[in-house]
């Protein structure tokens, strides 16, 4: 389970997020506000990639802030990043062992990868800057899910996909989420939002604007724009 | 309090008539009193960068040598004699230290500027500026006296010039291998290296003109990681009857090593090497002829001669090395010329003498040195170092045996001729 | 005065005929390669002493030239007081490992007390530009400024002919050495779990999400300056063998090994050993055939790679 | 995280012009209170400040390191040793100056063509490597050059055939470095100097919003060897002496240690550096001849790791606003 309290951020002299508080357990969470809404700066600062200022991160009731940036995986937090950034020089296969080999995966179950992403077995030995763009969207979501963390961190994983691609990847965040993880994610769109999402918060400069189901958000945005 | 004041109220006007009475007895000498505080002498030595690889000890040596005179000579007209000693950095920075010492420190003369290119820009800057007595240590281009300053007043130069170090070289290779044909000669690429080379090529075409040099070349020099293994290839492929070296420091380290290794002297006997002279005598051969710029006061029989019986064992034990490159002893030889000039224009005048006055003397003056006796001919000291000898290992140390030392009038070029007239007579004078 | 050439003509070969032609023209070539041979060692092993920390951290370190000069004395010194003129190879190659290990403390020392404050690449420019003056005022304090020497290796491993050409066996083993540690990189890099997290932090990957992905960058960077002051420190004790210790030699190993990075291009092993095989041969050829260009010559090399490719021929584009 | 952006250049206001009015004044009035050699070294400081400036042009504007001025100090060194020297053609300033201008001018463009190519590291090692080609030519050709020993015998200048005293030049240096300082000033607080930050900041966005990228970083890069070229004849003049080591690196490595001792945010740091550098360097290694190598790497790596960039005049101005706050 994956509780943030009274998180602020702050992206040079302005906050990014402020105060925000929200929980994800057992479900898809999905953040979404326009751009520079702070969506991204949160799961960056789950991941440990930014510095928070203040406030508490807390995975199964322990804080992760003190947590170094190359624990964090261990510790059980995975995260796949906005644009993929592959280890580019690499192959697939070696890709993947990077996150296999830094993290000891203390006492999880490890997830069948081959069955996750069939789509992989045949691309093991590709140099990854060769990859589409979806194929390099996988081996990231792979690289992210090698060890099992508990919590996955989605940063607009359907971003600039086909949309062939973006029902594949959608499915494959259902099924993770299957295998008992707590999935935390961000897109632009609410119509991305509601492919895999169970439940979508809307962010408005750092803030928690609305909180509930794809469609009732769909539902509250349409009508505050109709009363304006 | 008070009684205190008195006190030295009373000291200060017993000093005062004492300082009285001394007036009127030197009055009554018919001379000027001489100041009784340490005369300043300054010092401009490399202890930094190349040129401090070839006389690693110049600082030290330079206190040694004010601490000889003072010890031993009674200093300077009774002055002892305080050493400021500067690193000459490059040429710029030895002017400014030059003005420095003559303008700061008032110091009464300057030796030193190992680097021809701190002797070139330093000495037009002496005689029209700054005009004190000098005393250029190496600075060896033939150029300072014939184009730079060809009048001369203020500054002169204990070491040997081109001329004076080939016609010692070249006599040296011709007794040791009296029916040499082909040579191989090679020098680092700079001014030194050059002059010396062309010099060695005419002397030895004067004194044998059938000798053929079949190849010469010049390394780059002081450089990082010097590979001399092309040049070794070409000496070894044109089969010389001997070689000789001018390649020092680090290179000559370097150059030794390689050659060594790959069997040059095996092949071709070094019959002649600068550098065996110059570095501590790690990489020095058995039988091979060196050039000490130190002269006598280099290897035994130091012991023999005054003033090295007591001068080198000062340097050895302070600096663990026998002094091997001129600029070691050549500070003492330049000290004992000051002393004498000092002397001598005091004897003559009788009054404290003044910087031109004892650059006027210092010319034709004659001293017993660590050299051996030296004389200053034309601006040159006739006798520094350039004695060539053959080494030889006795109880672990490089002893030089057998040292030639070719007579003054053989290697000083005369004030009435030029470099090329003076070489032009050699083979007369050889014949 | 530069003469003429006169090119080996190996004993008993008939001097006239098409193979004699031939033979003397591979010979000559071969010449310039072996007397090259210690140079390109030298060059590659420094020059990828700064590579490395460029391409692992993407920082520009100087030090290496520092370390470089304290492993050529510490060598000398340590050569000389332990085994003399008695030479055996075991015993050499242990003081250069020790000597390399040195290197490896000396340049982990000065990371983490100095250069981790430096924030841009300017500033590590500088500030370790200007720590080599401190190097080599130490070494002045302690070694004074005349060169010292330890020639035993190079003397007694004794010398090959081949093909008329005489080599020193030292170059083969210094080139040997060079390589066989170049090779040891190559295979730590790409070949073990530890070379992957290195690749995974250097330009060719994402430092960020090296980390996410669990990688202790601490660790990394740590164990990169390590190696590279042992390959600075080693090129150093190899090299002094043949051409002594000497005062104030360090810049010109820094700019050899810069001007290796503009031809060959960042994190390129192999282009470092080609480019140490141009610049090499092409000083060892100018030495003798145009004496004028001997010195400009790697700098015009690297200045006409610069104008074509501006990456360095195996090199590529990298922003960071 | 963008050092380039956050960095500004001081506007030049009122303050600025009152500054530089102080020190002409006390450099005009110095010579009459010191020794000659202190007037030698003053003088060597007043014509560092042009080359410092160059360095300070590319560090400030468009962050690169250059190590190259040493190219431009040497050519017109040369340039002047060979008129007033080796072939005494002329040792007219108002001849030679313009020369050297034109020469280090044409030089520094066609060099700025391919060297601007890159940036940071290679940039800064294009510079050395260019400038010791240019070493090891002069180096080599000893029969024009006169190689290691390089050109004594330079005779004094004259001025509109007027003949120089040492004096006469000290003026002279002074009120050429005092012009180049205010034509720096009024060029540093130019749309040109603007642009260049742009530039440094964003090169894409810069080329996007229509600002000549290739040219204006040209322009500085010939700007700085303008100076330098100026710098070169009056060394040469100074000293009646030239040797091939104002080619190398290691001296071009001084203006930039230079720019850095005094800082490269604010207008004083060249002039600063200039001065501090070669009075440390001068008197560290007099009073400490052993050490002072140690004494200065340590000073400018303590420097950089501390203050960075901001130099000596960073430090004094953080004291002065600490003072005015209390």
């Amino acid at each position: 389970m994956l509780e943030i309290k009274d998180l602020t951020v702050f992206y040079g002299t302005e906050k990014a997020v402020r105060e925000l508080s929200m929980k994800v357990s057992g479900e898809v969470v999905c953040l979404c506000g326009r751009n520079g809404a702070g969506k991204s700066t949160v799961l960056r600062a789950v991941a440990g990639i930014v510095h928070v200022d203040s406030g508490q991160i807390l995975l199964d009731g322990k804080d992760v802030i003190p947590i170094p940036l190359h624990k964090r995986l261990e510790s059980g937090i995975g995260y796949v990043p906005e644009d993929r950034k592959l280890f580019k020089e690499m192959t697939v296969r070696e890709n993947i062992e990077v996150a296999k080999i830094g993290v000891k995966a203390s006492g999880r179950k490890e997830m069948n990868i081959d069955e996750l992403l069939p789509e992989l077995a045949s691309l093991y030995n590709r140099k990854s800057k060769l990859l589409s763009g979806g194929q390099q969207k996988l081996v990231s979501i792979a690289r992210a899910i090698a060890t099992s963390p508990n919590v996955l961190l989605f940063d607009e994983v359907l971003e600039g996909l086909a949309r062939s691609m973006m029902i594949k990847i959608s499915e494959i965040v259902t099924k993770i989420k299957a295998e008992g993880k707590d999935i935390l994610c961000a897109e632009s769109s609410l119509d991305k939002a509601g492919m895999y999402a169970d439940r979508i918060i809307w962010l408005e400069k750092g803030q928690i604007v609305a909180t509930g189901s794809p469609a009732e958000i769909k539902k509250q945005i349409s009508d505050s724009i109709r009363a304006r | 309090m008070l009684v205190k004041r008195a006190g030295s109220f009373i000291v200060c006007l017993t000093v005062a008539v004492f300082m009285m009475g001394a007036m009127v007895a030197g009055a009554a000498d018919q001379k000027a009193k001489i100041p009784t505080d340490p005369i300043k002498i300054g010092f401009v030595v490399p202890l930094s960068g190349v040129a401090a690889t070839l006389s690693p000890n110049a600082g030290i040596n330079a206190e040694l040598a004010a601490e000889y005179i003072n010890k031993y000579e009674g200093g300077i007209l009774g002055r002892q004699v305080k050493p400021i000693i500067y690193d000459e950095k490059n040429a710029q920075t030895a002017v400014e230290l030059f003005g420095k010492l003559t303008e700061d420190d008032k110091v009464e003369a300057i030796l030193g500027c190992l680097s021809s290119s701190s002797g070139l820009a330093v000495a037009p800057k002496v005689e029209a500026q700054w005009k004190i007595p000098t005393l250029l240590l190496e600075s060896t281009t033939m150029a300072l006296f014939t184009k730079v300053i060809p009048n001369a007043k203020y500054v002169y130069r204990i070491g040997p010039d081109d001329v004076m170090q080939s016609i010692a070289h070249v006599t040296a290779v011709l007794k040791d291998k009296p029916d040499v044909k082909t040579i191989a000669i090679g020098a680092p690429d700079y001014e030194w290296g050059h002059d010396v080379v062309k010099r060695f090529q005419e002397i030895m075409g004067k004194f044998k003109p059938d000798v053929k040099f079949v190849y010469t070349f010049f390394h780059p020099f002081g450089e990082a990681g010097p590979n001399f293994a092309a040049y070794i290839t070409n000496v070894m492929q044109n089969k010389p009857d001997v070689y000789v070296g001018y390649s020092w420091g680090s290179d000559g380290v370097a150059w030794h090593n390689q050659a060594e290794a790959m069997g040059l002297f095996k092949a071709v006997p070094l019959v002649f090497d600068v550098f065996s002279g110059t570095a501590k005598g790690e990489m020095a051969r058995e039988g091979v002829l060196a050039e000490t710029r130190a002269g006598n006061g280099t290897f035994p029989p130091y012991i023999l001669g005054y003033p090295n019986s007591k001068f080198t064992p000062m340097i050895v034990e302070k600096t663990g090395v026998l002094p091997t490159y001129g600029m070691d002893i050549h500070m003492l030889t330049g000290l004992l010329y000051l002393k004498k000039a000092y002397e001598k224009a005091y004897d003559l005048t009788g009054q404290y003498p003044t910087f031109e006055m004892v650059a006027k003397t210092l010319d034709g003056l004659s001293v017993v040195g660590p050299d051996g006796i030296s004389s200053m001919i034309n601006h040159q000291s006739t006798a520094p170092g350039m004695a060539v000898g053959r080494l030889h290992k006795e109880k672990e140390t490089w002893v030089m045996k057998d040292l030639i030392l070719v007579p003054d009038y053989l290697r000083i070029v005369p004030p009435w001729m030029t470099v090329e007239q003076f070489i032009d007579t050699l083979d007369k004078v050889q014949k | 005065m530069a003469q003429t050439i006169i090119n080996v003509v190996p004993e008993g070969t008939p001097p006239v005929g098409h193979i004699f032609e031939s033979q003397q023209m591979l010979s000559t070539f071969l010449s310039y390669i072996f007397n090259a041979l210690p140079m390109v060692s030298y060059i590659i092993m420094l020059s990828f002493s700064l590579n490395f920390i460029l391409y692992i951290s993407g920082r520009v370190s100087l030090t290496f030239a520092g370390i470089y000069l304290v492993g050529a004395y510490v060598t000398v010194s340590v050569g000389t007081y332990f085994l003399g003129q008695n030479f055996s190879l075991l015993s050499f190659i242990a003081i250069l490992l020790a000597v390399g290990l040195l290197g490896a403390a000396i340049s982990i020392v000065v990371y983490a007390t100095f250069e981790r404050f430096l924030k841009t690449d300017v500033h590590r420019m500088i500030a370790t530009s200007s720590l080599l003056m401190v190097f080599s005022g130490i070494i002045k304090i302690q070694w004074g400024t005349t060169p010292v020497t330890y020639s035993a290796p190079f003397l007694k491993m004794g010398i090959s002919e081949v093909l008329g050409n005489i080599v020193p066996n030292y170059y083969f083993f210094m080139f040997g050495f060079s390589l066989i540690l170049m090779l040891a990189l190559a295979y730590f890099l790409f070949r073990t779990a530890w070379g992957l997290r290195f690749r995974a932090t250097s330009l060719d990957g994402d430092r960020t999400m090296a980390q996410v992905c669990g990688v202790n960058q601490n660790i990394v960077t740590a164990i990169t300056f390590a190696i590279s002051g042992m390959l600075a420190a080693i090129a150093g004790g190899l090299y002094a063998p043949i051409a002594g210790a000497s005062y104030g030699i360090e810049g010109n190993a820094l700019l050899l090994a810069a001007l290796t990075i503009i031809v060959g291009g960042v994190g390129s092993i192999g282009g470092a050993v080609l480019t140490a095989f141009i610049i090499g041969i092409a000083r060892v050829i100018t030495a003798v055939e145009m004496p004028l260009f001997e010195l400009a010559i790697p700098f015009i090399i690297a200045s006409a790679v610069l104008v074509v490719r501006p990456y360095g021929i195996w090199g590529k584009e990298f922003k960071h | 995280m963008n050092t380039a952006l956050s960095m500004t250049v001081p506007s030049v206001g009122r303050r600025t012009w009152i500054t530089t009015l102080i020190f002409t004044a006390i450099v005009v009035v110095l010579p009459f209170f010191i020794s000659g050699y202190q007037r030698t070294l003053l003088q060597k400081g007043l014509l560092w400040i042009p080359s410092v400036f160059g360095v300070y042009i590319l560090y400030s504007l468009l962050r690169q390191v250059h190590f190259g001025q040493s190219i431009f100090i040497g050519l017109g060194s040369y340039i002047t040793a060979f008129m007033a020297g080796k072939y005494s053609v002329t040792n007219e300033l108002m001849i030679l100056l313009p020369l050297a201008l034109v020469v280090s001018i044409v030089v520094a463009y066609v060099l700025g063509i391919f060297i601007m190519k890159r940036t940071g590291f290679y940039f800064a090692v294009m510079g050395i490597a260019v400038t010791m080609v240019f070493w090891s030519l002069v180096y080599k050709a000893r029969t024009i050059t006169g190689g290691s020993d390089g050109i004594s015998h330079i005779k004094n200048p004259s001025l509109f055939t007027v003949p120089l005293s040492d004096m006469g030049l000290y003026y002279f240096c002074l009120i050429v470095s005092v012009g180049i300082i205010v034509l720096m000033l009024r060029v540093l607080n130019s749309s040109f100097s603007l642009q260049l930050r742009a530039i440094a900041g964003d090169l894409e966005k810069a080329e996007s919003i229509g600002i000549p990228v290739k040219r204006m970083q040209r322009l500085a890069f010939t700007i700085a060897g303008a100076n330098a070229g100026i710098t070169g004849v009056l060394l040469a003049f100074s000293y009646n002496y030239v040797s091939p080591s104002v080619f190398e690196w290691g001296y071009g490595a001084n203006f930039v240690q230079s720019a850095i001792i005094g800082g490269v945010t604010s207008f004083a740091g060249p002039v600063v550096g200039a001065f501090g550098f070669i009075n440390l360097e001068f008197f560290i290694s007099t009073w400490f001849a052993n050490l002072w190598e140690i004494i200065i790497g340590l000073t400018i790596a303590i420097i950089v790791v501390t203050v960075g960039e901001k130099g000596v005049t960073g430090i004094v101005q953080t004291l002065f606003s600490k003072i005015r706050c209390k």
